[in-house]
């Protein structure tokens, strides 16, 4: 932790950014994000096993974007989503310097992408245990079954749409579910509404999800829906054999092909 | 009561499928009328929010053709539709809803009997699955709950 | 060295009036280590006779067959007789295309059959089973210009058998070629010999046969080699009828390729039942056999 | 294609002929392929591509030549036709099915009497011992078609070189053999 | 609000034998926004579209939509009214219900509803049509003519004559195609290299055209008007600069026994040969597999011979790109070899040959000069036996189709035969003699009546050898099909045409369709001959199908009219259906994100990346744009796009979504 502290310090007072994106200590023993622009707030700046938010999500907000250049202190699902957005195109990479730190917190100090791609290689991936268990118990139940468990564990969604807020992926300045001529997905949080919603979220996260969870820790309601978005990742990744996060260069599955993609369902 | 006539609609490219629509019209070769055709420049501009839309508003059935591989006017279009289809099957899928449902074929313009053969197994086949209930209860009673 | 077992099916003319032809494919099986288990309580599978007076006949009499083959544990079912592995082959092949007519034979024969028989004509045996083994067993050359008559059951219908060429098939010459036989192109490889008429259209036999004959011979072929005991009957025993239509005397001798192989591979004359043709076989000073034979292996399927 | 315009019955003998074994006389073109390639079609009195012609034209008169033909009964089904036909209608199953029903409305051609008595006499051999006796069966060849002279010198060569057994094989379950008989050949209300 | 025309027609009674007409318009007149409604015998006569304008003028109407064919069929016709009538032309939709429904449904009830879900469909969707004007694209006034037979060299004559630059590319050594290997052509008999030679010299000698032989097409880019073609020269290893076409090196060479593709095999050629006397362009070409220098690197015996030092042994394979307006194909026909018949043997027999190997036997300039000599032994033949129908109109052999011209060239040789071998019998074996060109039966005629060829109506069941003879097994259809057998000395078979090789992978690399028999689609078999579904690119020849040399001929000068109106004007007029990427109000100037995940889908290279800066120059954000010039309309990107910012005009977000919508809630 102090490491960290030291470089953030030197950066901030060499000038090299004008912005340090980290934590600090909120209220009882939560953390909650902060942004250091002065070498002596870094004092408050925290790194502990509670700083799990993943706050790439900040680098497309206006405090970020303003900055010429900044730090970010960057847990791997940090790390993974600024390489993604990278390659769309979202972030230059003389604008920001990463600070890297390992999932056991172990500090791996300043990463250019080059760097920050083999780091995210060999960090193992967000998914945990029992969200896969969850999807192979989806994946055996029959049909009926199955649309029943995601209509039901979709009826508590009241369309807050903090998913999409707490997505770093989700950067769009109109999100399509604000269109209303034509009105794509119903606005309000009826069982059809929650469905279209997810799926065309899940959709649009196809080949780009770099399955960090956040949408699922920020649900107020605690619906599944990281685990669809964690299915399709596996299911990209055997079919074209393309993974979100991995390096700045890269064609999501979806913008690109090959003449022989395996299908077996068209006549 | 009589036979249930399933609604199915079919979103075909414009150069492929539709002409070979038309072949099968000139020919006139008769298949099932339970479909409707709406037409595209090509396979790859078929949104799939499109398909749910379909599904939501009544359709039991879903036909999307168009070219096959290499024979794309544009030529990638039907590649990158390919692409698109296999994710938002694996999808639907797993959230649920009934692919088997939803058929794609590639039908070129000089494959007129291959359409209308492809239009009534769909037809047979959407016959046996019955009226798609419990997506059109989703999208029309359960609004009102 | 361990004995192959094969699934073996006779038929009635190899008891009977072409026993030789039965004499010849056990003496070769036995001299190179394939055991041939008869189907028990076999019957006869019909022929021409009952499809052409009953569909379900001609359908029940091989399907007995083939379930008892299956009740006793065959996978393959070797059938020397072209007839025979027509009537099979059309069988299974129907009764596994058409499940209405599958679920009736089986009521009809009272047993279960499945259909996963694999059945093999005597070329196909040969090929499988035998060839690999003539090298290191093979004593004499086949030094002979031999005419490779296949007829018509054999190569037809080739949708259903698709085993070799329709028109000029090839695998009989290989086989005779690895022999050392020097098997000649001709006109009448899959021309019929006349089959059922035998008896009841006899000058029918003696003129489509005739003709097979006479273009043989006239093409200096020293033996007719056959794979079937209709057509051996037609070509030998009504060579009288084949003289009388030619207007001339020829002694061109029918050969099974099973009894062509034995000569080959040195087993005794009378063993492979030589003695039981009406045209008397003369062939001898065969030469001792000197080195492999190397026989380019011609693309055979029927490719269109 | 769907096949929905002709749902009328067609009741004319090649209108069965499709019914019972698939095989469309209307596709032939009359080219003589199948008629320069039979064996016996110098036998017949109307050879296979003249055959199919009456059988399109589906006039009763034709369709009563072709059922008292001396044709349908001289076509070994040597399968020549069909593997040369270039529009693939499949006359040996055809064939099949009009001697089938050339016995049953009883139009048989009197001048295949002799084949008709030996495929009679093979299948009566069969029946009662479920292999063909070879003996029997020329017995019974004779005696339904009076020509006993025939073959008379080949039967002691035959013997000579042991061609010809005496007893006849039998098998064992000979009741099942009956059964299959009764559904079939002999099945009166088909 | 819209004030929407509905117009049903009845298409004689095309559509009102299986649609309730009447009904239909009178449903649609209760449509939302629909003002007009009427249902007319044939809205596509001038009656027709003169009630559409007078409606519009009458009920000023906003939008229009005529239900009746295809719109691949008449939507420009009721386009071109609407726009007479002063209504924006992109504001006029067809409703198909002919081919889409009353010619493929029976009469009653559901065909009615299909019919009125479907004019309601497209009435939605005109609802949200945009006014929409016309692209104009530049277009380079020279054309890619693809082939160098007589289908290829008319073509490019008559653009050249028209004054346009064509460049022709020809995959043979020489120009000539299939038509220089024929001895005389019916129904005339003039001799075929008589009437071709001076048309070859002339493409040599005309200055607008340049020609590549021994060349192919190696990619193709762009859209009509602006196509950019690279072509692969292949190495001649001859300086065609340099080269005076003596010959010398072609007598020199010591290697002289490789079969020549030009005589079918029948005659043979030197490593380093020009494929017949009168080739264009006379430079000799050193076939590279076969010549021992490249094979052993000894020999250069034609370097040594060559007065003008025109040898290149080290010639490299040269990649041309030229830009093209149009692309005329005109790639030709082969005809299936004997080898394809198992029960002619299989091809081995030498005495049965095929139309192509006869005709370079009749031919003057062939292996045997003209003389009937069999390829056995050299024997002249005294029966020949010509099969017609060999492989097609033979589903089984999977060739359905008559290939049009053996009837008449069958003819042609038996007469030939009969000119050359007075005592000589020759025999027929036909199907029907399909002689429907003008003088074409007249010609048949002749060669039975006058020149004695025998006729016999039926097929060859088999050919087999025997004592040095053919014997020929056949039937005689007119005689109770009687068999025929004939011991004939030699047999030509008048085998199937069938599609070039090559002929796919051209098409998959120009992307216009193919059938399965891999002739080329026309766009349409009545209306369109000549053109493909793809605009810019046209057909010519039999690589549409098998044709006879008028027909090919005919065809060229369709395509060269063609082109040459495309060419009439300097700027190309092109469909206005093309995306755009929205843009707003600064400070978003756009709902793009700029992530650019359309541009890698975009087959056209049309999508680039636009800077948005402030007044002192420095970037706000990058966002997308589609350039207008080169977008062709896919709508790929459009599907592609997450914030659907992108949307295509004739395909909208909105069009399609109102068109769904409309088709299910009736």
């Amino acid at each position: 932790m102090e490491e960290i502290k030291k470089i953030a310090k030197e950066l901030l007072a060499e000038n090299k950014v004008q912005l340090i994106v980290g934590f600090e200590k909120g209220s009882a023993n939560k953390v909650r994000p902060a942004f250091f622009t002065k070498p002596e707030e870094i004092d408050q700046l925290i790194y502990n096993e509670y700083c799990i938010h993943n706050i790439a999500l900040y680098l497309k907000k206006d405090i970020c974007q303003k900055a010429n250049n900044l730090a970010i202190i960057a847990n791997p699902n940090v790390v993974r989503s600024i390489l993604q957005l990278a390659s769309e195109n979202q972030i230059a990479e003389e604008k920001i310097k990463i600070i890297g730190i390992s999932f056991e917190g172990k500090c791996v100090g300043l990463l250019d992408f080059k760097a920050a791609e083999e780091f995210s290689k060999t960090q193992p991936k967000g998914i945990k245990p029992e969200d896969k268990a969850l999807i192979e118990k989806i994946q055996a139940m029959p049909l009926e079954e199955r649309f029943n468990y995601w209509v039901e564990a979709f009826s508590p969604c009241i369309k807050c749409y903090a998913c999409r807020a707490s997505c770093p992926m989700c950067y769009c300045g109109k999100c399509n579910v604000e269109t209303n001529n034509p009105q794509w997905i119903p606005v309000a949080p009826h069982k059809y509404g929650n469905l279209e919603w997810h799926m065309m979220r899940a959709m649009h996260l196809a080949g780009r999800c770099i399955n960090c969870g956040e949408c699922n820790r920020s649900c107020p309601v605690n619906i599944p829906l990281n685990i669809l978005s964690y299915m399709l990742s596996d299911f990209i990744l055997d079919e074209f054999d393309s993974e979100a996060g991995m390096n700045a260069v890269f064609t999501p599955a979806l913008s690109v092909y090959t003449s022989v993609d395996k299908e077996n369902f068209i006549k | 009561m009589s036979e249930f006539e399933p609604k199915i609609v079919a979103f075909v490219c414009n150069w492929c499928t539709y002409a070979g629509a038309d072949l099968t019209g000139t020919s006139r070769i008769k298949y099932s009328a339970n479909v409707r055709i709406v037409r595209f420049p090509c396979t790859g501009r078929i949104d799939y929010m499109l398909l749910t839309k379909a599904f939501a508003s009544g359709a039991d059935g879903i036909i999307v053709s168009g070219c096959h591989p290499n024979d794309c006017h544009y030529t990638s279009g039907n590649f990158y539709a390919r692409r698109r289809w296999m994710v938002f099957k694996k999808i639907c899928d797993f959230m649920g809803i009934d692919t088997r449902r939803i058929v794609f074929s590639w039908v070129s313009a000089a494959e007129g009997g291959k359409w209308a053969e492809i239009v009534n197994s769909t037809n047979e086949e959407i016959k046996k699955l019955g009226p798609y209930e419990s997506y059109h209860k989703l999208s029309t009673q359960d609004i009102l709950a | 060295m361990q004995k192959i077992k094969l699934g073996y099916y006779p038929g009635c003319s190899l008891e009977g009036s072409s026993r030789e032809y039965n004499e010849s494919v056990q003496a070769i099986a036995e001299k190179l280590g394939i055991e041939l288990v008869s189907i028990p309580d076999w019957n006869c599978c019909g022929a021409t006779a009952a499809h052409n007076l009953n569909k379900e006949l001609s359908l029940s009499l091989p399907a007995r067959n083939l379930a008892l083959a299956e009740e006793a544990g065959l996978k393959e079912l070797v059938v020397p007789c072209a007839a025979c592995y027509s009537r099979f082959t059309t069988t299974q092949h129907e009764l596994m295309h058409d499940e209405t007519m599958h679920q009736k034979v089986n009521g009809i024969i009272g047993k279960e059959y499945k259909g996963n028989l694999r059945i093999l004509n005597v070329i196909q045996f040969i090929e499988e089973f035998i060839i690999d083994k003539l090298d290191d067993n093979i004593k004499f050359e086949f030094n002979k210009k031999v005419a490779c008559y296949y007829g018509c059951l054999l190569v037809r219908p080739n949708k259903i058998l698709n085993f070799d060429r329709t028109e000029d098939p090839q695998t009989m010459d290989v086989v005779m070629k690895k022999l050392g036989a020097d098997s000649i192109d001709w006109a009448y490889k899959t021309e019929c010999c006349g089959a059922g008429f035998s008896v009841s259209f006899t000058e029918a036999v003696g003129r489509l046969s005739g003709k097979i004959v006479e273009d043989a011979d006239h093409r200096g072929a020293e033996a007719l080699i056959v794979a079937c005991p209709m057509c051996h009957s037609n070509l030998d025993m009504r060579r009288p009828e084949i003289d009388k239509y030619n207007g001339k005397k020829l002694n061109i001798p029918v050969l099974y390729i099973t009894q062509a192989i034995g000569l080959a591979l040195g087993i005794d004359r009378n063993i492979l039942g030589l003695q039981r043709h009406f045209v008397t076989v003369k062939l001898n000073d065969f030469k001792p056999f000197a080195k492999k034979i190397e026989v380019e292996n011609l693309q055979i399927t029927e490719e269109i | 294609m769907s096949e929905s315009h002709n749902h009328l019955v067609d009741n004319s003998l090649s209108g069965k002929i499709k019914k019972e074994t698939g095989v469309s006389v209307a596709r032939c073109y009359q080219c003589g392929k199948c008629s320069a390639g039979c064996p016996v079609s110098v036998d017949m009195d109307y050879p296979p591509s003249l055959l199919i012609r009456k059988l399109q034209t589906g006039l009763p008169e034709h369709e009563e030549q072709v059922l008292r033909s001396k044709s349908i009964w001289f076509c070994l089904s040597c399968e020549m036709c069909i593997a040369r036909c270039p529009m693939e209608v499949d006359i040996p199953p055809m064939m099949d099915y009009l001697r089938h029903e050339s016995i049953r409305l009883k139009k048989v051609n009197p001048a295949s009497k002799n084949i008709i008595s030996f495929h009679k006499a093979f299948l009566d051999s069969i029946e009662q011992t479920g292999k063909l006796y070879e003996m029997g069966l020329i017995v019974d060849y004779k005696t339904r078609s009076f020509n006993l002279m025939q073959d008379v010198m080949l039967a002691p060569s035959m013997f000579a070189k042991g061609k010809l057994s005496i007893l006849p094989e039998v098998i064992k379950n000979r009741r099942n053999m009956k059964q299959i008989f009764k559904n079939t050949l002999k099945n009166k209300q088909k | 609000m819209a004030r929407i025309g509905v117009f049903i027609c009845h298409c004689g009674e095309n559509i009102s034998a299986t649609v309730d007409c009447p009904k239909v318009s009178e449903v649609a007149a209760k449509f939302p926004g629909v003002v007009y409604s009427i249902d007319y015998k044939y809205m596509c006569s001038d009656p027709g579209q003169s009630m559409v304008v007078n409606a519009i003028k009458e009920h000023k109407l906003t939008g229009v939509v005529v239900s009746a064919c295809s719109p691949r069929m008449h939507e420009p016709t009721f386009r071109r009214a609407c726009a007479e009538a002063g209504l924006n032309p992109y504001l006029c939709e067809m409703a198909n219900i002919r081919e889409h429904c009353s010619w493929v449904h029976e009469k009653g009830d559901k065909t009615d509803q299909k019919a009125i879900d479907v004019v309601r469909m497209m009435v939605e969707k005109v609802k949200r049509n945009n006014a929409l004007m016309s692209i104009k694209v530049p277009v380079t006034k020279t054309a890619l003519v693809i082939g160098g037979g007589v289908a290829g060299i008319q073509a490019a004559l008559d653009i050249a004559n028209a004054g346009h630059k064509v460049i022709m590319v020809e995959r043979d050594p020489s120009i000539g195609g299939h038509m220089s290997q024929l001895s005389e052509t019916f129904p005339t008999l003039d001799c075929s290299q008589c009437i071709l030679t001076p048309r070859m010299v002339e493409v040599a000698q005309n200055p607008n055209i340049k020609l590549y032989t021994y060349a192919e097409v190696e990619s193709v880019e762009g859209f009509v008007g602006n196509f950019t073609v690279k072509i692969r020269k292949k190495a001649k290893s001859v300086d065609e600069t340099v080269c005076n076409g003596c010959g010398l090196c072609t007598t020199k060479c010591p290697n002289k026994k490789i079969p020549n593709e030009f005589e079918l095999g029948m005659g043979k050629r030197p490593a380093i040969y020009v494929p017949f006397p009168q080739a264009v362009p006379n430079i000799p070409v050193i076939d590279k597999i076969n010549c021992t220098y490249y094979k052993t690197g000894k020999c250069k015996i034609c370097e040594k011979v060559c007065q003008a030092k025109a040898i290149r042994f080290d010639q490299e394979d040269e990649i041309i790109e030229v830009a093209v307006g149009a692309i005329a194909i005109c790639t030709g026909f082969d005809v299936k070899k004997t080898d394809f018949f198992p029960e002619y043997g299989y091809g081995k027999y030498k005495d049965i040959i095929d139309g192509l190997q006869f005709e370079r036997m009749a031919s003057a300039s062939g292996p045997t000069s003209g003389e009937m000599r069999r390829p056995s032994d050299g024997q002249t033949p005294k029966k020949i036996v010509f099969v017609a129908c060999a492989g097609s109109r033979d589903p089984a052999k999977g060739i359905e189709y008559c290939s049009k011209i053996c009837c008449m060239y069958t003819a042609k040789h038996a007469m030939l035969y009969k000119h050359k071998v007075h005592d000589g019998t020759a025999y027929v074996f036909y199907m029907d003699i399909r002689a429907a060109g003008k003088n074409y039966d007249e010609f048949t005629r002749r060669g039975i009546e006058e020149d004695g060829a025998k006729y016999i109506r039926g097929r060859v069941s088999k050919i087999y050898e025997r004592d040095g003879k053919l014997i020929v097994v056949g039937a005689d259809t007119l005689m109770n099909a009687e068999t025929v057998e004939i011991e004939a000395d030699m047999v030509v078979l008048a085998t199937a045409g069938v599609a070039n090789p090559g002929a796919e992978e051209l098409a998959q690399k120009l992307h216009v369709s193919y059938d399965q028999h891999k002739f080329f689609s026309e766009a349409h078999p009545k209306l369109k001959p000549v053109e493909t579904n793809t605009a810019g690119i046209y057909l010519a020849g039999a690589c549409q199908a098998p044709k006879d040399i008028p027909e090919s001929v005919a065809a060229a000068s369709g395509v060269a009219g063609k082109i040459s109106c495309l060419f009439a004007n300097n700027e190309l007029t092109r469909e206005p259906l093309i995306a755009f990427v929205d843009r707003t109000a600064p400070p978003e100037y756009s709902s793009c994100t700029g992530c650019f995940l359309c541009q890698p889908v975009c087959p056209y290279n049309a999508i680039e990346r636009e800077d948005v800066k402030d007044r002192n120059g420095n970037l706000i954000k990058q966002l997308a744009y589609i350039n207008p010039g080169l977008c062709q309309g896919c709508g790929t990107c459009v599907a592609v796009c997450k914030s659907k910012s992108i949307d295509i005009d004739g395909y909208t977000n909105s069009q399609m979504y109102y068109e769904v919508d409309a088709l299910l809630n009736s």
